[in-house]
């Protein structure tokens, strides 16, 4: 039972096709066996398990009933490394900060299959009373551990973990009763792993989203988070949306229905809010009508910015507040939340449960204000967007004969779907944008992204504005003080 | 060490440690590195100390840049000088920066914690401004060479 | 000497028309008289020190400066009873919170003329080192420690006192060196006084106007912050604007020219955006256009939320972040800031220096983003309020035959200008508003208040949409409602 | 006390004490005060300690509904119990609330201070549900009077 096995099967060609169920036993034979609480993983089991517990601790269940009611879900980030202090971190998030779904981070030991060495830093931290890894190391806890877990509070549990190998992780997770994973293998390709080639890891997370397939078979609904893609930097959220629609689109081949897309702050309040309204708009129409999955029940998700935060837990209210605005006037209908210690380290419960506080405020105070946004500049940001998201979604899946899997991989391989400041050798990186003189973010260079030219020819010239008032050309310079502007106290630091 | 490397302001090997993938600050360093006469090698994320030491002989390195963001740091440094030491590159320069803990202990702390006792040169916290360990670098690397010039005529 | 004199010339007719000097300075002796401090008050020697310091350490100038540059001013509340605790605490928001305009506001024993008791706090609270009053008793520190406090910060100081009785308390801080003080008359009858009359208070603060007049002769500009009337509970801005251009003309009669208005969060954001912008339209309308003023340099503050505080500071972030996002959508001139302790009690320095930071962080990344809320929601909520506006100046400038002061005397006496709640005996009590659906303003009896026929109808129907919605009535239980719902974490709660 | 009053279930003097014009709170609480079938004399803001006594004294009030909120509550609460006793109405019920201290000390030591040094019946702090403070008043009342009637009849 060595760590660094990386299962693989004899992987067949990449494509988004469901996989037949023998090569699924068969993977999933080799993934139970990779750590020895594999084998406490039993489907049936697992799914009377869930089936025992209220409608509403299930993600899926959950994100369905706030669609449908108007209620806006908050969740936190959190994962500590002991099951203690785990649960503390829920139970107080769910109680004081009135969370509504409650996160369990994995550490980064388990993402990188490191097991051997996460059940040391786990027995360290148990022995010490301290936490010393970055999140929570499930296998090593197993589905025993995770189910204690999860009966701790009366909301349900969404595993967060960004990694290239969920495999087991997941299996134990949802064994254990989570209900919802963040996903997947676009977004985790580019920035969570640097060698691991992107046929490898839509092929991880196509077990993943077969995984989820047989539990809605035996009457369990599985969320999923999906990410798309990003960077962490100013970044458009037309990339990200595109590459949620494919995610969404490999994943829904495998049996899964319950999506939650994420559209992330950049910090123009105009294209922010048009982001949430075009991404909601575009994945609907290519999920849902498209490729005809009429029962996939998909809601946004508003991220929070998610590149450089102050130390100055002040500053960072600032920054958290203004995003709930924006989720709000976008009609978001979920808050993903970096605490008020995001600039500083993992944060304290407490400051999960404040940061909560403060969104809720916001949110209870523009309930039902959507209305003042309908203004001609967002109308306009939405048009634009979807025009781009729809170029780019058309050129992959062109590329890839309409295999949503295939489409993605040769997007990357050709170019045409890329980000600036990969951690990924499979990202072309010739992509690179700024922010225009009102802080929205442009492409500076669009590398082989098939950017329709109405579109290229607004963003040059939202950038020679900001070129001109500022008598200066965009240059590197600038690009690394967008990245550092919000963390900063502002948006444009001309 | 090359005539030829000498004419550079020296060679950096660069790159995230262990299971971090949190490469941004360090694609930044890399650039201003570069901008100013530093030749620099590197390995991105999820790099591992034997990645650094191969590279750094490979290329005569004057120092190894060594990133970590994910609070993993005290899981992946220890070691490392002694691996150098065994490469046979004992005295390179290490530097490190990112977020070396979880959470904020007191500065001083952390500095012993990975300076005084496991053996890097300097370390950084999160907002330093590039200039400042390329400043250190420049007169580490000085007064290294002017030591190691010193010996070689003596 | 005793405390209780109330002082008052042989009292003209009222009228807005510019004190004679020989009125102005046979009151000015009487006023300087009534406690041992105002001795030290000399008009030219007080000049002189203002003259001597820089240009931006003056209000007046501060203002001029930020609206000309485009910057965005901070400033919070804060007073405290001791020298030394004031100086420390204008201090820490200066540097700590960068604030661009300190605050000292004065205790209710001093703004009652209760000088007697206000030196026995004082003196016990230096015995004791604690602060026992609400507020800094400037009678009682005199010139000289006003002059040491207002040194021991390189930005202006601007001096906050609700009171009927202005007249000493601002002598002393004018020629201590504050450059400003928050007035004036309509308000300060309102709320913060019971008996005293609209004739007794306007001449009180046609004083202080006066006053101002002098020091501009002297080559000193001194700022005013205009309140107009207001609440604490949800309330019209434009009601607060009609008086707010009353209060502004009394003013620039005697002399005064820096003037900056409040527009007042109420929550709605379409109506707090428009509040803002039709503030300041008509305000600049009536003032420099239709009576003239040309040199008045009007701007616009933004005043936080004024009724109730939730007590959990995380959640009154919220309240204040949003505060500043309503205020950048509608290009505010300034904040004036409660704390994230305002729902506690009188904050420590370290709360609002946080909150500044907040706030800065919100102006920063919202800095020349107006252009997103060019909606049409807001655009018709501006055109009915300056609708209502004009109505109001002038039924009551009829009615005062021109003259603004007889105005405001005879609009409340006849009920065109009312409030709920009001403090004071001279107030009819008449009017009653409620939140519509979306949280916005709206009159549920507009009393005797010339509202046209218009505005009335889109109110009305504004509030029918509330209660179809919510199959209720609107009653005295909803008033209550609304007046909790902020501190309780929404706008609207139905 | 006249059988009139008898029929309402009493009379409160309600009013903003000493300097303090935050009149809002008290005038809910005598929204709450009559929708439960007190009669209520209003002082409103800036009210004395002589104005409650004598509105007490002429209507006969079973209790004084003190507010005080700008945080003032020390200078001006302090010798009420006392003047009530030597204008003949030494067991007027009284009860306090808003906000009474300066930041927020423990509750216990503002009971402390009001009730048991300044001789107040009960204070409330400032989040109180008007019904709390109105249920109490019913129970001491009716305390009150069931004791002063065993005393007339005994
Ligand atoms: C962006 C980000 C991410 C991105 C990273 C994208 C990428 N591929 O780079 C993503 C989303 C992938 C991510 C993932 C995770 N993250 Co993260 N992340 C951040 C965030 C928000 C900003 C980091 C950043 O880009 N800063 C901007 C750059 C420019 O600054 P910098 O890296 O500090 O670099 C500067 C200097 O430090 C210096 N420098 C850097 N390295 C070196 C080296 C040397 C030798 C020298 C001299 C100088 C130097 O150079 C730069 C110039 O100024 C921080 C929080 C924050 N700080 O605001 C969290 C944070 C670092 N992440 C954290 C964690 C825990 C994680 C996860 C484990 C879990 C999670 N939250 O999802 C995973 C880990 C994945 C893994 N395997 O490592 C924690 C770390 C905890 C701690 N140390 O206490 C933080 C602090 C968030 C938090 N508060 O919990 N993250
Ligand atoms: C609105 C307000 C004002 C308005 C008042 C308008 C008016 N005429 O009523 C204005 C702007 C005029 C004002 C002025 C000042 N205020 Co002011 N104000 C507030 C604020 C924001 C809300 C108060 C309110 O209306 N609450 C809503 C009502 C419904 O609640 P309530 O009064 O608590 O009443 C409830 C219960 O307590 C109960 N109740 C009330 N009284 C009684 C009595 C009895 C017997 C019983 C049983 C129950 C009861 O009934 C209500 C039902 O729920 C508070 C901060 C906060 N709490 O959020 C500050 C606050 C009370 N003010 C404060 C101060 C210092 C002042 C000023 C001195 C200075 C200043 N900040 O400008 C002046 C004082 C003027 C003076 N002479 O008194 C401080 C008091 C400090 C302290 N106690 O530690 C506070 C806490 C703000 C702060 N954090 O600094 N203020």
């Amino acid at each position: 039972m060595n760590e660094i096995i990386r299962p693989r099967g004899a992987t067949p060609p990449l494509s988004a096709q469901r996989w037949d169920d023998s090569r699924f036993d068969e993977e999933r034979a080799k993934i139970l066996a990779t750590w020895k609480t594999g084998a406490d993983v039993d489907l049936n089991d697992a799914a009377a398990f869930h089936r025992s517990r209220a409608a509403l601790t299930n993600v899926a269940r959950k994100r369905g009933w706030a669609k449908q009611t108007g209620n806006v879900l908050l969740q936190p980030y959190g994962g500590v490394t002991t099951l203690a202090g785990q649960t503390e971190l829920i139970r107080h998030v769910a109680t004081e900060g009135g969370a509504d779904i409650v996160p369990t981070t994995i550490d980064s030991q388990t993402r990188n299959l490191k097991y051997a060495a996460a059940e040391e830093a786990l027995r360290a931290s148990e022995r010490q009373g301290a936490e010393l890894l970055n999140g929570f190391p499930i296998v090593n806890h197993g589905v025993a551990s995770t189910r204690q877990l999860v009966q701790a509070v009366d909301v349900p549990v969404e595993m967060r973990i960004g990694t290239v190998f969920p495999q087991l992780a997941v299996e134990v997770g949802f064994a254990g009763g989570m209900s919802s994973v963040t996903a997947g293998p676009i977004y985790y390709t580019a920035h969570y792993s640097r060698d691991t080639s992107l046929p490898e890891t839509i092929a991880n997370w196509q077990y993943v989203f077969r995984l989820i397939g047989r539990y809605a078979e035996l009457g369990v609904p599985i969320g999923l988070q999906i990410h798309g893609i990003g960077t962490s930097t100013p970044f458009p959220n037309t990339l990200l949306g595109a590459c949620c629609v494919l995610e969404t689109l490999i994943a829904a081949a495998q049996g899964a229905r319950s999506f939650s897309l994420d559209a992330r702050l950049m910090g123009n309040m105009v294209q922010d809010v048009a982001g949430v309204r075009a991404i909601r708009e575009v994945a609907e129409d290519y999920v849902c009508g498209r490729f005809g999955y009429r029962d996939a029940v998909i809601t946004i998700d508003r991220k929070s910015w998610s590149g450089r935060y102050p130390e100055d837990m002040a500053r960072a209210y600032g920054i958290v507040c203004y995003n709930a605005m924006s989720g709000m006037l976008a009609g978001a209908n979920e808050f993903i939340a970096n605490s008020v210690q995001e600039g500083v380290g993992i944060p304290l419960k407490e400051s999960n449960a404040d940061t909560l506080k403060a969104i809720r405020q916001v949110v209870g105070m523009m309930k039902g204000q959507r209305a003042g946004l309908q203004a001609e500049p967002v109308e306009n940001e939405i048009r634009l967007m979807k025009l781009e998201m729809n170029a780019i979604l058309d050129a992959v899946l062109e590329l890839g004969e309409g295999d949503p899997a295939r489409a993605t991989e040769l997007g990357f391989r050709h170019g045409l779907i890329d980000i600036p400041f990969a951690a990924s050798r499979h990202c072309k990186n010739e992509v690179m944008v700024a922010r225009d003189a009102e802080g929205a973010v442009r492409y500076l260079d669009a590398g082989r992204i098939p950017v329709p030219p109405e579109v290229l020819k607004y963003h040059r010239a939202c950038l020679e504005r900001r070129e001109t008032g500022r008598r200066r050309k965009i240059d590197y310079q600038t690009i690394v003080d967008d990245i550092f502007s919000i963390s900063r106290g502002c948006l444009v630091n001309d | 060490m090359s005539s030829d490397q000498r004419s550079t302001k020296g060679t950096i090997v660069t790159g995230v440690i262990g299971d971090d993938v949190h490469v941004i600050g360090i694609r930044l360093m890399e650039y201003a590195l570069k901008q100013n006469g530093f030749a620099v090698v590197s390995l991105g994320p999820l790099a591992q100390q034997k990645e650094f030491i191969d590279a750094a002989i490979e290329s005569a390195a004057d120092a190894l840049f060594v990133s970590s963001l994910n609070g993993h740091a005290e899981l992946h440094i220890p070691g490392l000088r002694d691996a150098c030491v065994e490469a046979g590159i004992g005295d390179i320069l290490i530097y490190a920066g990112g977020q070396l803990t979880i959470r904020r202990p007191d500065w001083e702390q952390v500095r012993k914690r990975f300076v005084d006792e496991l053996g890097l040169d300097r370390i950084y916290p999160p907002d330093v401004n590039p200039d400042t360990p390329i400043h250190d670098l420049e007169s580490d690397i000085g007064a290294r060479r002017a030591g190691k010039s010193r010996k070689e005529t003596a």
